[in-house]
């Protein structure tokens, strides 16, 4: 056998020995067994030379050839017997089954693949909001946003503040309580505004943590009405207190500002 | 490249962006295709869109141009993004039916009935407001039970949980 | 209404819409217009599509209609979309059209007719919403039967399942 390098990567035992059937230009349905054995150990060897993985199945794989190889060595009716139900068959029968099944359907995905696949032959229009349609509620903001927001509250703190950070015990618990109370109070309460009375650094963060931790639970939501308008948060659901008080306990007791 | 041609490819290239483009975009992507021609072309098709019978307008926006659907149809695009109704997917409607009439329930039971991850599933109906984190369970990791909202109910017009058609005994 | 009004909202409800629209959801909205009117505006709409200078396509899938890119054009797309080729795989394909064709089917089944375990194959397809568990097969174990979905329809460009090109009969 000629030793040159086989670079396909198979998809598994049945699609190696479709390949090797047809580089000999036999037919499925006559496989010439001892040489469709030999040159498949021979492909076993050489991906395990090249240490490519060669999963299990092929190795069981390997092993149904050899054993229908010694079976078609014996004089037909004079079968070994112990697993043949289907005596007086040829032994190449079930394997040419599932060969031709599995052809098959290796045929269909390449007829698949021909379409007119989405998004690598014909694309549809991203879902773009779209202008005309006028305000369609509020559009939800993305965290990104959201941090461009929060940068420029921390940015308009006085630099001085920044020191009693460790003298406060805030904790990311109290925050979201603190504004689920607002919200409850007041229905919405504007981005800014409920950063307005913190005075420090540490406070503002604990205060977006809370707010993101709502989030996340989507106890409430943050919308902007138009692109670089104001932002908005609001109560996405009425909360009841145990409803409330589950959401609370996923966070954790450490006060952020210790 | 012809004329046709590239018309249609900034007909595509409209289509597709996700905001206004820029000719100087335009340049980029038609490489060797100069501003002149498609501005030419963006006019053709500008007045093109302007028949009584087209649906769409190219408008020039924030430096570039997109492709908006046009004012008289205002009404009609409103009512057919709003008024869309709650087409629920599969996915979507056995989680929520299993939601109801589990509750409370935590997603990794939900998972074991589906077979399947729940998350982003979870996560629409949250969104929707139909089922909402109750409380949480009292095994390791404590996660979220989840439980039906009264929007849930409005939803399938039931006066409340009792209302809901009894499971009938399968097989078990 | 004018049968051109008609046309302009059909085109921008086609531009809005964010999946293969329904005649049906057509009628839906523009109330008092019937079926026909709707279906011979379509057709009106594709053959004017299939002029060399436009971009745009309105294929039936899914069994809806939908506005796409014209096949022409798809590595300008590309290009401008900063084309990361979303090929898929042997494995995956592969799989796929074993569950397209044999659904409801179980990943033994799947597996059987591969030669190769199929788990990670199942998983990416789930995730990206291509097939879903449909059942389960009523055998020990009672292991979910899988099918194609919506999306698999509109990734392939199919109207329905029975477009699916009939399989290779074999010549045993």
């Amino acid at each position: 056998m000629s030793t040159h390098v086989e670079t396909e990567i198979f998809e598994g035992p049945l699609d190696l020995l479709l390949h090797l059937i047809k580089k000999n230009e036999v037919s499925i349905t006559d496989i010439p067994i001892a040489t469709i054995t030999e040159q498949y150990l021979a492909t076993l060897d050489l991906l395990q030379s090249l240490s490519l993985d060669v999963a299990g199945e092929f190795l069981v794989m390997a092993s149904t050839l050899i054993h229908i190889k010694s079976r078609m060595l014996l004089p037909a009716g004079d079968d070994v017997g112990d697993d043949d139900e289907d005596q007086g068959l040829d032994p190449r029968d079930e394997l040419v089954r599932r060969l031709l099944e599995y052809q098959r359907y290796k045929e269909a995905a390449q007829d698949l693949d021909q379409r007119e696949v989405l998004s690598r032959d014909v694309f549809t229009r991203s879902a773009a909001p779209n202008e005309e349609a006028g305000p369609r509620g509020f559009r939800e903001v993305s965290v990104f946003e959201l941090l461009a927001a929060l940068k420029r509250i921390i940015d308009r703190l006085p630099k001085d503040t920044f020191h009693d950070v460790t003298l406060e015990k805030i904790t990311v618990r109290e925050k979201m309580t603190h504004l689920l109370d607002v919200l409850r109070a007041q229905g919405s309460v504007l981005f800014e505004a409920f950063f307005a009375t913190a005075n420090s650094r540490m406070e503002i963060i604990v205060t977006f943590l809370a707010m993101l931790e709502l989030v996340k639970v989507r106890a409430i939501r943050i919308v902007q009405e138009q692109l670089a308008g104001p932002i908005t948060i609001e109560a996405a659901a009425v909360m009841d207190s145990v409803s409330e008080q589950a959401v609370l306990e996923q966070v954790e007791e450490e006060p952020y500002g210790a | 490249m012809e004329r046709e041609e590239i018309k249609s490819i900034l007909e595509s290239l409209l289509f597709v962006a996700d905001g206004p483009l820029t000719v100087q975009r335009f340049v980029e992507v038609l490489d060797g295709v100069d501003k002149e021609t498609i501005h030419a072309l963006i006019l053709e098709l500008q007045s093109e869109l302007e028949a009584p019978s087209r649906g769409l307008q190219l408008v020039e926006v924030a430096g570039g141009y997109q492709l908006r659907t046009a004012k008289v149809n205002a009404d009609w695009v409103k009512k057919f993004l709003g008024g869309r109704p709650a087409r629920m997917g599969r996915a979507t409607l056995e989680t929520l039916a299993i939601i109801a009439y589990r509750q409370p329930i935590t997603k990794a039971e939900i998972e074991s009935i589906r077979g399947v991850d729940v998350d982003g599933v979870i996560t629409t109906l949250l969104e929707r407001n139909l089922v909402r984190a109750v409380a949480r369970k009292d095994v390791p990791g404590r996660p979220f039970l989840y439980g039906t909202t009264g929007e849930f109910l409005q939803l399938f017009n039931l006066k409340d949980l009792t209302e809901l058609p009894t499971l009938k005994e399968t097989d078990e």
